[in-house]
């Protein structure tokens, strides 16, 4: 039989019985605590620039400085916090329990992963104490300008690439992982949604990282050496890197959202005890997402002086992927109807999601209109934009998932009232700091401005004042939590009366996740159990 | 039919990491098209500055590498360890003379001052500066990628030797030879695009 | 789709015949290329010297590397890799060539 | 331009704001409804084919809807008209540059009022992205490459630039102006540029121009340093120079020159104090260009 995968630590002691653990649980886990320590990183820096931001002209930093600081922001946000955030914390934990196999396909390749990313993570930061100091290029590296500046932009773009590889490997893992190990019965249409996200995910990754990987490899060899494929001087054409860098950094971000969608679809038809409304509509809306995504990488770039004709059919995609999307929030919110729904801690996280995410989702529309586009592209209202997709969207379903699964992982429960109150608090902060923007933006407030005319001061002022609420709320969340995890009480197997796969076996589940395979002979949601009646209460 | 390792999954797994391998090389085909594009010129100008006769003898040589990496494999399969490992040794020789003599080319290129950054390279017309600097990237990173298949190979020889890889158990030779396959599959059409087309 | 049981033996040899013509094609067609691109210098020489790579290429891939006998699904991820650099590229020239 | 922006926009918000309401009403509606306490028993219901035809056809019909008004009021956007003024900008870091037909240059963007003028972008370094909020206009400067622009300002007045596409430390004070005037009031100016910029060439020394703009009240041109460092033999000298409070060694070639007197503040040759002034928006660059010249020629 086998023992609880906390105790169960195949003759190692002490800590490396976590960084050398080829179990996919412990991977996930330590992948949880690093990712949540970059994220705690990136948000210091944020609240840090938003400090800067609250009053016109000097305030805390210098613009070398408050450059650096939206560059580390942005690498440690995208590479370091949310692009890998939910697939390789959640996603290892719950990809082999949903399947109900014992492990991924390759668990030493996953082991790897997890040191890339490591190595990639304190690569990136090292640049704050090299000489040189830290990239000041912002997230996007445009040459020529990264080309020319003095800052460590080799280091972090080498970083980048290194976290490309430790992507690359979990996506051809989870993609083996889910094409072999299946639990016998378990057919592709029988495949919980969160799984079936991160396959789409997986595929996307593995797709578009390896353009990402030789772009940056080539801005560094261009700096190295002066090979001249973006420097115009030496007849490079800065455009072809803008077309690399988004041919990858687009479907990033589809990256970021599936498997948060993922997410919100198991959580809505648990606490509506019901099984998915559509579900292959959302099956198949993922996947659209992710092929329609991969060709849309050029509406970043209307006013970079790429041709009318590529402007149109990239306006004209970009809005093809707002459909199955919508198809997304229109399936979850009918999964409601005729349920008997809970609003649970978990559930109000997705609640806040489908809310903040359409904010961010329609907004994305207002940016990929071409005409309008012109006005507010480099402004802050495309920093709005990305900020409720990635924070309010990707972010906050990693917050339900987190609270979903905590009692798997854990085998405890949080305070409930405290985490409500955190919602409440983190809900009202996000939209206090990120909505000024969307004014701010429309008013012509330009991004990555480390001062400001006057006229855009009072907004500026409520965002940072919002900022400190939602610090706020972070700190009740993670305080419920740490408090849980040593002290909380006994979760039970499946507190959430939960229908697939991993609410099936103990919490936390044990070494090898099951005493037995199970043999799965129905779709992933349905409530109708041998020997009992539907809707069991 | 109870093992432990799942081969399939093994060489699927393999599979995808070469098709994620063919996309790390479409990014420099892509920059290739478009400068080419560009600069068509320049570009046949500076092509016909690179040896045909090099280019070729590299192409024959890599091509019967990966001739006696199949081999080695169909060898292993039917258990005839010996003459698996010959193609095996082949292979890595192979691999190693054809670095060999990429090293002399690069050589003369940069004895003849041809390389990024030097005074005469940011001299030359901007479509050939851009040749050679994908000349150099392109081939420096194909040749990367020879080294580690030629130590990946040393392994596995020693791998029969030891009888870790045998008849029975040739996942590991198997996907060594797919990745030396892919290697030979980058330079089949780097070949054309360098060597060839003016 | 793929499951646990394999329709197709993946795990037979290919025979030493096989294997020789394959190397032998590849050898003409490297010669082949050449030849072409002694004799013609203008823009169709292009078409036909990547054509014929490709078709290096194909032979590589479907007798050394084995994807004849493969499953479905990885001719099915070639097919993709390939829609996926023909994408990246059309798009990018539909910027390039009316700029 | 802006009308145009403006329409899309309250097309797309329309739209938007409606399936935005539609969305929240059904998200609480349908929780409150179907709380566990009133319907403790839940229906097995797994979809409907109508309901997924419905919401993926008529999102499909809105979502073009938005993309034809998107594209067509952009067309409006990049189609010039014939008549348009034409204006070059250079780009550089941190400052803008207009070049009007005649030659002579500005730092500030001078245009008649209610005339369409087109703008002919490039930059000398990185990239830039010239912003004018007022007009919903924005193009970025592209080394090596010419991006386009145009516009009609509507009624007499100033209007801010900024450059929005990120450049460095002095990206967010990379700003200028749009003056428009009457097209009387821009006749004449024109025509005062004009001859001021054909005129002076005749006569005026470069060390002329220096004491034109007070220069010589701070600088030598004899070796010896007052307020400021001489002049002799600077050109092509190595100096250290602090820039944002950190020391560095620079070759003084063109740029660093032209900078020293266009944006002394970015870098404060040693031992000198920072009071300097700017003279970004004083001489025009056909004398800026004399005044390095002439001091490239002090050895
Ligand atoms: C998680 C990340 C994420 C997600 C999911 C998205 C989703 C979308 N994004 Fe966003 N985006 C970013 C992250 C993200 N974006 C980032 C980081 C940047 C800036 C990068 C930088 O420059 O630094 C950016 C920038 C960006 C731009 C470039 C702006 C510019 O710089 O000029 C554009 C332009 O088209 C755009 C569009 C869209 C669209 C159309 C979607 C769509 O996928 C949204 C689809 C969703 C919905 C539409 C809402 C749900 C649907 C309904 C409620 C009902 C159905 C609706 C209709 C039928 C209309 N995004
Ligand atoms: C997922 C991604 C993500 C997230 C979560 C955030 C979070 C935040 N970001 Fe974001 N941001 C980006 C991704 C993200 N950002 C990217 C990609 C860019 C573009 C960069 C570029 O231009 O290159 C950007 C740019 C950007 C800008 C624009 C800069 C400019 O253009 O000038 C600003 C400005 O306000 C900003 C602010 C913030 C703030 C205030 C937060 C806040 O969320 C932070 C608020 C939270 C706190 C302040 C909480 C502090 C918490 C505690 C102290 C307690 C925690 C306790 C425990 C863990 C125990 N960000
Ligand atoms: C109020 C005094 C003052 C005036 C007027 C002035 N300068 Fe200066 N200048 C300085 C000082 C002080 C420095 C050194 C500190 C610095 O680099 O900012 C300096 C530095 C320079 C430098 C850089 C020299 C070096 O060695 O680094 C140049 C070039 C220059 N000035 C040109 C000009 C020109 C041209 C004018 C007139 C159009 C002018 N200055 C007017 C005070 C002045
Ligand atoms: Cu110039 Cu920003
Ligand atoms: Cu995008």
């Amino acid at each position: 039989m086998g023992t609880d995968f906390h105790t169960n630590t195949e003759g190692r002691k002490g800590i490396s019985s976590w960084i050398f653990s080829t179990d996919h649980k412990r991977i996930g886990l330590l992948y949880l605590y690093s990712i949540l320590g970059f994220f705690l990183t990136g948000v210091v820096i944020g609240l840090l620039m938003r400090l800067e931001l609250i009053a016109p002209g000097k305030t805390i930093v210098s613009a070398r400085t408050y450059d650096s600081l939206f560059t580390l922001h942005g690498i440690i946000m995208i590479f370091f916090f949310i692009i890998p955030g939910v697939p390789a914390s959640l996603g290892n934990f719950l990809l082999p329990l949903q399947i109900g196999a014992r492990d991924v396909a390759f668990p030493r390749i996953n082991l790897l992963s997890w040191w890339l990313y490591m190595i990639a993570g304190i690569t990136a930061i090292s640049t704050i104490f090299l000489p040189g100091g830290p990239p000041d290029t912002g997230w996007t590296f445009y040459p020529p300008y990264s080309i020319r500046t003095p800052t460590n932009v080799s280091v972090a773009a080498f970083a980048a690439f290194i976290i490309g590889f430790s992507s690359i490997l979990t996506g051809l893992n989870f993609i083996t992982t889910i094409h072999r190990l299946r639990a016998p019965g378990m057919t592709w249409m029988r495949m919980p949604l969160f799984t079936w996200t991160l396959y789409s995910t997986a595929w996307v990754q593995i797709l578009a990282t390896p353009v990402i990987a030789i772009t940056l490899l080539l801005l560094i060899l261009e700096r190295a050496f002066g090979t001249g494929f973006f420097d115009p001087s030496k007849g490079g054409d800065p455009l072809m890197f803008e077309h690399l860098f988004w041919i990858y950094s687009h479907p990033a971000v589809y990256v970021m959202i599936l498997p948060a969608m993922g997410i919100i679809s198991e959580i809505v038809p648990t606490f509506s005890r019901k099984t998915v409304f559509g579900y292959r509509a959302i099956v198949f809306s993922g996947l659209t997402i992710a092929t329609l995504g991969y060709v849309v990488w050029g509406h970043h770039m209307f006013t970079s002086g790429m041709s009318d004709v590529s402007n149109m059919v990239f306006s004209f995609i970009t809005f093809a992927v707002a459909v199955p999307s919508g198809i997304k929030v229109f399936n979850w919110i009918a999964t409601m109807y005729k349920g008997s729904v809970e609003v649970k801690p978990p559930m109000l996280y997705a609640f806040a999601f489908i809310f903040l995410f359409s904010i961010g989702g329609l907004t994305g529309l207002i940016n990929s209109a071409v005409a309008t586009n012109i006005h507010i592209h480099g402004t802050f209202f495309i920093v709005a934009h990305f900020h409720y997709t990635m924070f309010g969207g990707a972010g906050f379903a990693f917050f339900a998932g987190l609270h979903y699964w905590f009692p798997k992982m854990t085998g405890r429960m949080y305070n409930f009232r405290a985490s409500t109150v955190a919602c409440i608090t983190l809900f009202i902060g996000f939209n206090v700091l990120y909505f000024p923007m969307f004014l701010l933006g429309w008013q012509g407030m330009p991004r990555r401005y480390y001062d400001y005319p006057p006229e855009f001061h009072w907004n500026n002022l409520i965002s940072t004042l919002g900022s400190w609420i939602l610090a706020a709320g972070l700190l009740i969340m993670f305080t419920n939590l740490a408090r849980a995890l040593f002290k909380g009480e006994k979760a039970g197997n499946n507190p959430w009366d939960g229908t697939t796969l991993e609410w099936q076996t103990t919490s936390p589940p044990p070494h090898e996740n099951f005493a037995e395979i199970p043999v799965v002979t129905q779709g992933p949601y349905s409530r109708k159990r041998e020997g009992q009646e539907t809707g069991d209460r | 039919m109870v093992k432990h390792t799942d081969d399939v999954g093994a060489k699927m797994g393999m599979w995808l990491f070469l098709f994620t391998e063919m996309l790390f090389f479409g990014g420099m085909f892509l920059l290739y098209a478009v400068y080419r594009a560009h600069y068509s010129a320049d570009f046949s100008g500076a092509s016909s500055e690179l040896n045909r006769v090099i280019g070729t003898f590299n192409t024959v040589i890599l091509i019967t590498s990966s001739f006696t990496a199949a081999l080695s494999l169909s060898e292993i399969k039917k258990g005839a360890l010996r003459s698996a490992s010959v193609s095996l040794g082949i292979t890595a020789l192979l691999g190693i003379i054809f670095l060999i003599i990429k090293y002399t080319e690069w050589s003369a290129k940069i004895g003849h001052g041809i390389y990024p950054g030097s005074a005469y390279f940011n001299d030359l017309a901007h479509g050939k500066v851009l040749f050679f600097s994908l000349y150099f990237v392109m081939t420096g990173i194909h040749a990367l990628h020879v080294l580690i298949g030629i130590v990946v190979f040393m392994v596995i020889l020693f791998m029969v030797h030891s009888g870790t890889v045998r008849g029975n158990n040739f996942i590991k030779l198997e996907n060594a030879a797919l990745y030396w396959h892919f290697v030979d599959i980058a330079w089949i059409y780097l070949f054309p695009l360098l060597y060839l087309l003016r | 789709m793929l499951s646990m049981k394999e329709k197709k033996d993946t795990s037979g040899t290919t025979g030493h015949g096989t294997l020789i013509v394959t190397w032998l094609a590849l050898l003409f067609l490297t010669g082949l290329t050449v030849w072409i691109a002694g004799v013609n210098t203008d823009r169709h020489g292009v078409a036909i010297n990547i054509i014929v790579a490709s078709m290096k290429a194909g032979l590589v891939l479907f007798v050394f590397m084995r994807l004849k006998y493969e499953s479905l699904f990885f001719r099915l991820i070639l097919l993709l890799i390939v829609v996926t650099l023909t994408a990246i590229m059309a798009l990018t020239f539909l910027d390039v060539l009316y700029r | 331009m802006s009308d145009k922006v403006n329409e899309t926009t309250l097309i797309i918000l329309i739209i938007c704001l409606a399936l935005l309401g539609l969305v929240t009403f059904f998200m609480i509606f349908l929780a409150v409804r179907y709380r566990r306490k009133k319907n403790p028993d839940p229906e097995d219901i797994s979809g409907s084919l109508p309901l997924e035809i419905a919401w993926t056809v008529i999102p499909t019909i809105l979502v073009f809807i938005m993309f034809w008004y998107g594209w067509v009021n952009f067309k409006v956007m990049r189609t010039v008209p014939e008549n348009a003024f034409n204006i070059n900008v250079t780009a550089r870091m941190w400052s803008w540059s207009f070049e009007y037909p005649d030659g002579f240059k500005t730092p500030t963007l001078m245009v008649p009022a209610g005339k369409p003028v087109n703008l002919d972008i490039i930059s000398e370094d990185v990239l830039h992205s010239l912003f004018i909020p007022a007009f919903k206009i924005k193009e970025d400067a592209v080394p090596g490459m010419h991006t386009r622009l145009w516009f009609t300002a509507p009624s007499p007045g100033e209007y801010t630039i900024f450059c929005s596409e990120y450049c460095g430390q002095g990206h967010s004070s990379m700003l200028s102006k749009v003056i428009a005037m009457t097209e009387d009031e821009f006749a004449a100016w024109y025509q005062t540029r004009k001859d001021e910029a054909t005129g002076r060439r005749a006569g005026e020394e470069a060390s002329q121009v220096l004491k034109k703009h007070g220069c010589l009240d701070c600088h030598t041109t004899d070796g010896s340093a007052l307020t400021g460092p001489s002049f002799k033999g600077i050109y092509g000298k190595k100096i250290m120079v602090i820039s944002s409070g950190k020391e560095r060694e620079l070759t003084a070639d063109e740029a660093y020159l032209r900078k020293s007197v266009l944006d002394p503040d970015s870098d404060i040759a040693k031992g000198y104090p920072d009071i300097m002034p700017s003279f970004k928006d004083e001489i025009p660059e056909n004398e800026l260009k004399d005044i390095i010249n002439y001091i490239k020629e002090l050895k």
